[in-house]
């Protein structure tokens, strides 16, 4: 276990999504010392609970060397310990520029919604989102993976040894589910329906892009930014290159410590005391 | 605080139980005639003696009863609207009074006659132009419809009634506007959820007593010490419907919503009927011209041979252009009921205009059901962080 | 041998083939015309109320609406609809509107006024302005109004009173909605002069009117031999030579001959009791915008007994009415448009169906054309040609007893009908068909 | 003697049966996964092995279902709406309306005491009408299929959930949860929605009684429940609900008899 003796402050970021929990901490200099995800369940508060421990071991410190939290995602109300709350994309945009300094657009697909971001010097300037009724979004691929009886994490792979592309509706969930299984009635080859549907996704993020005229470097984050099928389909709709995070489900939380890191720095350099929940990790769920 | 705020306390009474009055009024004898949008001449009912009571939807029902005759993919104002009125909840309703001021409001009043049977039942025709002609068709429409309420009422309308009803009515308009006034100050002194608490009650009212209300309102409001706090950003509100506090209190998360331009708020209030000796063609010219609802269709002249595209739009929303001065806003929020297709078809453009005024906007939509809201949260609050 | 028996399984009018030919024949006139610089102007479906107006100024007339149904059967519609997504436009607005949206995107910002290379038949042209109509359909003019952010050519909006059944029969109401219509379209008039540069052509403009009115008048008469069992002619015959009465489409006077020869052979079949389809088992009108890129879809039901006898009023003609008195060709002109609906207002008031213009006609066509069912074809994007068909198929069935299938599907977005789905509907329907005939009987009702 | 073969191959599950007349010797359900043909195949062999009969004792067989043209071995193909109504009243035949919850839509068939389908009403594509709804909401819940019905029948008082969109309900879902609401809660409040989504598709054709109710979703019993207080009647439910439509599917090989082109090979 690392041991933190040269830095006296610690900052946390703690993403709630809609489907995974995310916990990252740096240390005064900003360097990582820890990033743990786990899944996120009907309990909020017990899963951030957990994750922020497993965080804290991983770092080898106690919370209360914890100077400031950010909270931010879904479930970002629902963090008792959390000094301050910020939506997930400003937190995004903040992480994304820290891993690359040149970006200029970033696109995130999540499990409720996509995003797409412009940044400039590291700041969120303006951005789109989109619902899931466009089917631009990460559940679009778990359901369809539901329908086809495969695992999420294999669709990419999968879907690159497509022979053809089948065009897929691309209106709603619903539909699309409703479409492919017409198409595997009809014997369509798993692969190529997948080539389809992250085409689909893909053109209905680029086209939600498109509203914010994207200008390059553009970063992929996101879970579903580690299917290469859809990274694939990305650069042909978007017409250019795209780069991905090695850990693209963190950085909404890298971006969470960070500005809880210069909130913490430009309050005590003005000489003002931020105010600070009580550093408890209470086992308080909804249930007990 | 020692404040009571008891105006706001009692708007927020009204709000949460909107029909208690019209039942009381109801079992006193008066006849009540809803209606379902802004559009419907309220003065006339007014005039006679009849007691405007706004049917509206409610976010947190769930649609049951309007899902057997209107589909999915419809405006889902309307659908509530209409649901409401199906599982009876408006059963002290002595008749309807309906408009043609969109597709929805036209489709939805024909199927709520069919499916309901109050003594009284009137449909508006409404022309989508403000040229001559088409104003002169809307005054007739207008006298059609003081017709068949003068048979329903069974009473004359008379001019000095009329022009009394009118009077009340502009008044009305007059004391909501100086409520807005009161969200020119930073901090505003009323919050943009209690606003939408106290239209929300006007609309549920007798015009006497709304004004009263407002009075109260107005006068404690002054004076209060416990208004809400200065957030981060001054907001204006666009679209066609905000009337649900719970959605506004999310609008509100870290920004001040000081003007809601939409027909939850200041949209209906804006502007005032002229009192001529013919008090129709001041409703008509009213309601016709001086709402600006994105049912209307506008340009820069009528019949005008060119398009000049950037006055176009100052003939479309230069009246946001006052306002945005006036309230200070730093951003403007276009907010969007889906598959409200006149103000769909306003999205971009309105983008360009507000652009041109170097306002930051954002366009959010929601299907008027509680399962949008937490999704509006993230946006707005996402808005309000590009501000700061 | 299958497919042979598919081509048989609908028994097509001869007399439909010279029109539809006319019909596409003028289409690419049109098109040759405007890309040798004739201007054209975008214009909807407005009714009988504009398009006279523009045949008798000799002005070329695209129609986006059209446009945006071969877009989407020729798979291009797809990047106009991603074109305006990303221009900021709502997804769930009408597809046909998203498409144009896009494609005037496209065309204005990409290639400053040139067609869009990839734009299927010719494309659109810039047009030299819109006319847009509030018709049936009413969010329709903010669509034309949005096309300014792309287009600087001016949009002139028809007005389209739509009264309450109860309240069209009030005092002078029917006077007022005329006075409106005639005075709307004089001022037209004088717009599309200002435009174009030329006076109108009244004696033109007075025989476009009559010949439109008669050509009508024959295509309703048509229409009416349908009643006839076996119905000799099938839903498909009827869109495929509708548009020349619906949009005037190619020359009046010979539209007018080939209506007249068409009538001829229909006439004929009724008398020699021929049918539309082999063997007619069930006799159905169809709701709305047909699945354009499936047509098949009917052969398949054809072979199943199922005959289409009639279809959504919208496309049908008015119901003649006399307007020889009416010596203003305007006036005729609006009193004919007006007709488009009116016509059915006597007839729904007496029925006490006051459920609007769009609903009422499916009940007195099932009633007068003896239907056994309907088919509903809900369209996703399309409101309009929606909204009315949960209240139509109640309708239908508490007063007539005549049951409704509901097939969804979409305009633009074809994928979404899917032509396995609904004939897996078919059979059960037929057994449900089945059932409410006997109910009908019992009922009294005579078919 | 003559053995019959009915297959239903639905988007989520595949079902067989195998009758001996109409008294049923044997039926198998597995998950249709990505290839149906392959999945008819499995069925085909399980139903043989559970009867201990050969394939050359099959007389007749039907297919319905979305992936009916996959059972290359069936003799015929039917409509699931057919098959159903055959089905339900081949297990009660007083039955005159039955409500089958699938993945994909609720679909509500009357019928005559033959089995005849007297009217029917599919749900709106747009409406989540289906058990797909419940099975989203239970993966957010993160709990089990099977343990769904048991965890909202804990529910003192369930959540209202406006949202008639399973995508947009999902989200809605996802907001209870993080305003604490009890998973219970939400899971019964999830059953309620569809109920009342499924009662008023029944409402639509004003039911006649007795009703049944079949389908994956019969066996969700806080479900039913709910449906049936939704229409305030009683829903007979069938011993195993999610065969009906391929029993219905054998009940019509039956009638087709015992003909050489009932089946293939």
């Amino acid at each position: 276990m690392p041991i933190r003796g040269k830095s006296l402050m610690y900052f946390a970021g703690v993403d709630i999504g809609s489907t995974m929990t995310k916990v990252v901490m740096i240390d005064e200099a900003g360097d990582l010392v820890s990033a743990i995800k786990g899944p996120t369940g009907p309990e909020y508060r017990r899963l951030a609970n957990e994750v922020m421990q497993r965080a804290l071991e991983q770092a080898g410190l106690d919370i209360d060397q914890v100077s400031y939290i950010v909270a931010t995602g879904y479930g970002r109300l629902r963090v008792p310990f959390a000094d301050k709350q910020i939506t997930e994309l400003s937190c995004h945009a903040r992480g994304v520029s820290s891993l690359f300094p040149t970006v200029r657009t970033a696109i995130d697909i999540g499990g409720q919604d996509a995003k797409c971001m412009k940044i400039r010097d590291g700041k969120l300037v303006t951005f789109v989102m989109n619902d899931k009724c466009a089917a631009g979004t990460g559940r679009f691929l778990e359901v369809t993976a539901a329908t086809l009886g495969i695992k999420l994490e294999d669709m990419g792979e999968l879907s690159l040894k497509a022979t053809k592309k089948i065009q897929i509706s691309n209106l709603c969930t619903i539909f699309a589910q409703q479409e492919i299984v017409a198409l595997l009635s009809r014997g369509e080859r798993v692969e190529d329906i997948l080539a389809g549907l992250h085409d689909a996704l893909a053109s209905r993020v680029a086209a939600l892009a498109r509203r914010l005229n994207i200008e390059p470097d553009v970063v992929l984050t996101g879970g579903v930014a580690k299917n290469i099928g859809i990274v694939q389909a990305m650069k042909e709709n978007l017409g250019c290159e795209v780069m991905v995070p090695e850990e693209p489900l963190l950085t909404g939380a890298l971006g969470a410590a960070l500005l809880a890191r210069e909130a913490y720095m430009k309050a005590t350099a003005s000489g003002e005391k931020l105010s600070t929940k009580p550093r408890r990790l209470e086992r308080a769920t909804f249930f007990g | 605080m020692s404040d009571k705020n008891e105006g706001l306390s009692k708007a927020r009474e009204i709000y949460l139980n909107r029909s208690q009055r019209a039942r009381e009024l109801k079992a006193a004898g008066r006849r009540i005639v809803g209606y379902p949008c802004v559009y419907v001449p309220v003065e006339i009912l007014t005039a006679l003696d009849l007691v405007p009571f706004q049917t509206c939807g409610e976010m947190k029902e769930p649609i049951s009863e309007a899902s057997r005759v209107l589909p999915g993919s419809f405006c889902p104002v309307m659908r509530s609207c209409l649901d409401c009125a199906l599982k009876g909840k408006h059963d002290f309703l002595d008749g309807m009074a309906t408009i043609h001021s969109s597709d929805p409001q036209e489709k939805t009043a024909r199927i709520w006659q069919s499916y309901t049977n109050y003594p009284y039942f009137h449909f508006i025709d409404m022309p989508i132009t403000v040229r001559p002609e088409a104003l002169e068709y809307f005054k007739n429409q207008l006298n059609d419809f003081g017709k068949t309420l003068e048979a329903f009422a069974g009473r004359k309308l008379s001019t000095d009634n009329l022009a009394e009803a009118v009077r009340s009515h502009n008044r009305q308009r007059g004391l909501v506007r100086e409520l807005f006034e009161l969200t020119k100050s930073s901090p505003p002194r009323i919050s943009g959820t209690e606003i939408v608490q106290v239209v929300r009650a006007l609309t549920s009212l007798p015009v006497l007593e709304g004004n009263d209300l407002l009075a109260e309102v107005i006068a404690e409001v002054r004076s209060r010490s416990n208004g809400p706090e200065k957030k981060s950003a001054r907001l204006l509100i666009w679209g066609s419907t905000v009337d649900d506090a719970d959605v506004m209190q999310v609008l509100e998360a870290n920004a001040n919503v000081v003007v809601n331009e939409s027909c939850g708020g200041l949209r209906a209030y804006r502007g005032e009927v002229k009192l001529s000796n013919d008090l129709f063609e001041g409703l008509a010219s009213y309601y016709l011209k001086e709402i600006t609802c994105a049912r209307t269709f506008r340009q820069a002249s009528l019949g005008e041979t060119k398009k000049d595209y950037a006055r176009d739009l100052q003939s479309r929303f230069g009246h946001l252009q006052k306002m945005i001065k006036e309230w200070r806003i730093n951003g403007v929020m276009m907010l969007l009921v889906r598959y409200c297709d006149p103000f769909a078809f306003e999205m971009p453009s309105l983008k360009d205009y507000l652009d041109s005024l170097g306002i930051p906007s954002t366009y959010i939509e929601y299907d008027y059901t509680a399962g949008s809201i937490a999704p509006l949260r993230t946006r707005v609050e996402a808005f309000v962080e590009t501000l700061g | 041998m299958a497919s042979e028996k598919r081509k048989k399984a609908i028994n097509r009018l001869q007399s439909m083939y010279p029109l539809r030919a006319k019909v596409n024949e003028t289409y690419l006139k049109s098109i040759e015309a405007i890309q040798a610089g004739k201007p054209a102007v975008w214009a909807m479906l407005n009714f009988y109320y504009g398009d006279p107006i523009l045949k008798a100024m000799d002005i070329e007339v695209v129609y986006p609406e059209n446009y945006g149904a071969i877009a989407a059967a020729t798979g291009v519609a797809r990047q106009f609809l991603d074109r305006a997504d990303a221009e900021g436009f709502p997804t769930h607005l009408c597809g046909y509107s998203l498409t144009t949206l896009g494609y005037a995107c496209r065309m204005m910002k990409d290639l400053k006024g040139q067609i869009p290379p990839e734009a299927p038949l010719g494309g659109m042209p810039k047009p030299l302005f819109l006319l847009s109509s509030a018709a049936i359909c009413d969010a329709r003019y903010k669509w034309f109004q949005a096309l300014g952010r792309y287009m600087d050519v001016p949009v002139w909006p028809l007005e389209s009173p739509t009264p309450g059944i109860r309240e069209f029969f009030m005092e002078g109401y029917y006077d007022r909605m005329v006075k409106l219509g005639v005075q709307h379209l004089r001022d037209f008039v004088a717009f599309v002069e200002r435009m174009v540069g030329r006076k109108m052509d009244w004696d033109k403009l007075e025989e476009t009117a009559n010949l439109m009115i008669e050509v009508n008048r024959v295509w309703h008469e048509v229409n009416e031999l349908r009643k006839a069992r076996p119905c000799p002619m099938h839903s498909r015959d009827f869109w495929s030579a509708m548009p020349a009465a619906l949009f005037l489409a190619g020359d009046l006077q010979d539209s007018l001959k080939l209506y007249q020869d068409m009538y001829k052979e229909v006439k004929a079949r009724v008398d020699s009791h021929t049918g539309a389809i082999a063997e007619e088992k069930y006799r159905v009108v169809f709701a709305e915008l047909p699945p354009w890129h499936s047509l098949g879809f009917f052969d398949k039901l054809a072979e199943r007994g199922w005959n289409f006898v009639v279809e959504s009023f919208g496309y049908h003609p008015p119901i003649p009415i006399d307007l020889s008195k009416v010596s203003d060709p305007l006036e005729r002109i609006t009193r004919f448009s007006l007709q488009f609906f009116a016509g059915y207002y006597q007839d729904a008031l007496k029925q006490k169906v006051l459920g609007g213009t769009s609903a009422y006609p499916y009940l007195k066509y099932v009633r007068e054309w003896k239907c056994d069912g309907a088919l509903l074809h809900p369209l996703i994007s399309c409101r309009s040609a929606s909204t009315h068909l949960p209240y139509v198929s109640d309708m239908l069935m508490h007063q007539l007893k005549v049951p409704s299938l509901i097939v969804e599907g979409d305009i633009v977005d074809l994928r979404l009908f899917n032509p396995d789905d609904a004939l897996a509907r078919a059979e059960p329907f037929e057994e449900t068909m089945e059932h409410y005939r006997k109910m009908r009987r019992e009922a009294g009702f005579n078919w | 003697m003559a053995w019959f073969m009915g297959i239903d191959i639905g988007s989520a599950y595949s079902k067989g049966v195998i009758l001996k007349g109409l008294e049923l010797v044997a039926w198998h359900i597995i998950i249709s996964g990505a290839n149906y043909r392959a999945s008819a195949e499995t069925i085909r062999a399980k139903l043989l092995e559970k009867s201990g009969l050969t394939w050359s004792d099959i007389c007749g067989v039907v297919a319905t279902g979305c992936g009916a043209d996959n059972v290359h071995f069936a003799g015929q193909k039917a409509s699931d709406v057919i098959c159903t109504a055959r089905g339900i009243n081949s297990v009660f035949p007083r039955v005159r309306t039955v409500i089958d919850v699938a993945c994909q839509a609720t679909k509500v068939i009357q019928l005559n005491e033959v089995g005849i389908v007297t009217n029917f009403a599919v749900s709106e594509k747009c409406a989540a009408g289906g058990g797909r709804f419940i099975e989203v909401i239970a993966n957010v819940l993160r709990v089990n299929l099977r343990d769904f019905a048991a965890l909202a029948a804990k529910s003192k008082s369930p959540v209202t959930l406006a949202t008639s969109c399973a995508v947009f309900g999902e989200s809605e879902v996802i907001t209870r949860i993080s305003e604490g609401a009890p998973a219970e809660d939400i899971a019964a409040g999830a059953n309620k929605a569809l109920a009342t989504r499924i009662s008023s598709l029944v409402a639509r054709l004003e039911p006649a009684q007795p009703c049944a109710v079949c389908g994956g979703g019969a066996l969700n019993t806080t479900l039913v429940k709910s449906i049936e207080t939704e229409l305030n009647i009683k829903l007979l439910l069938p011993p195993q609900p999610q065969i009906i439509s391929a029993l219905g599917a054998a009940v019509m090989a039956v009638a087709a008899g015992n003909s050489q082109s009932n089946r293939r090979v």
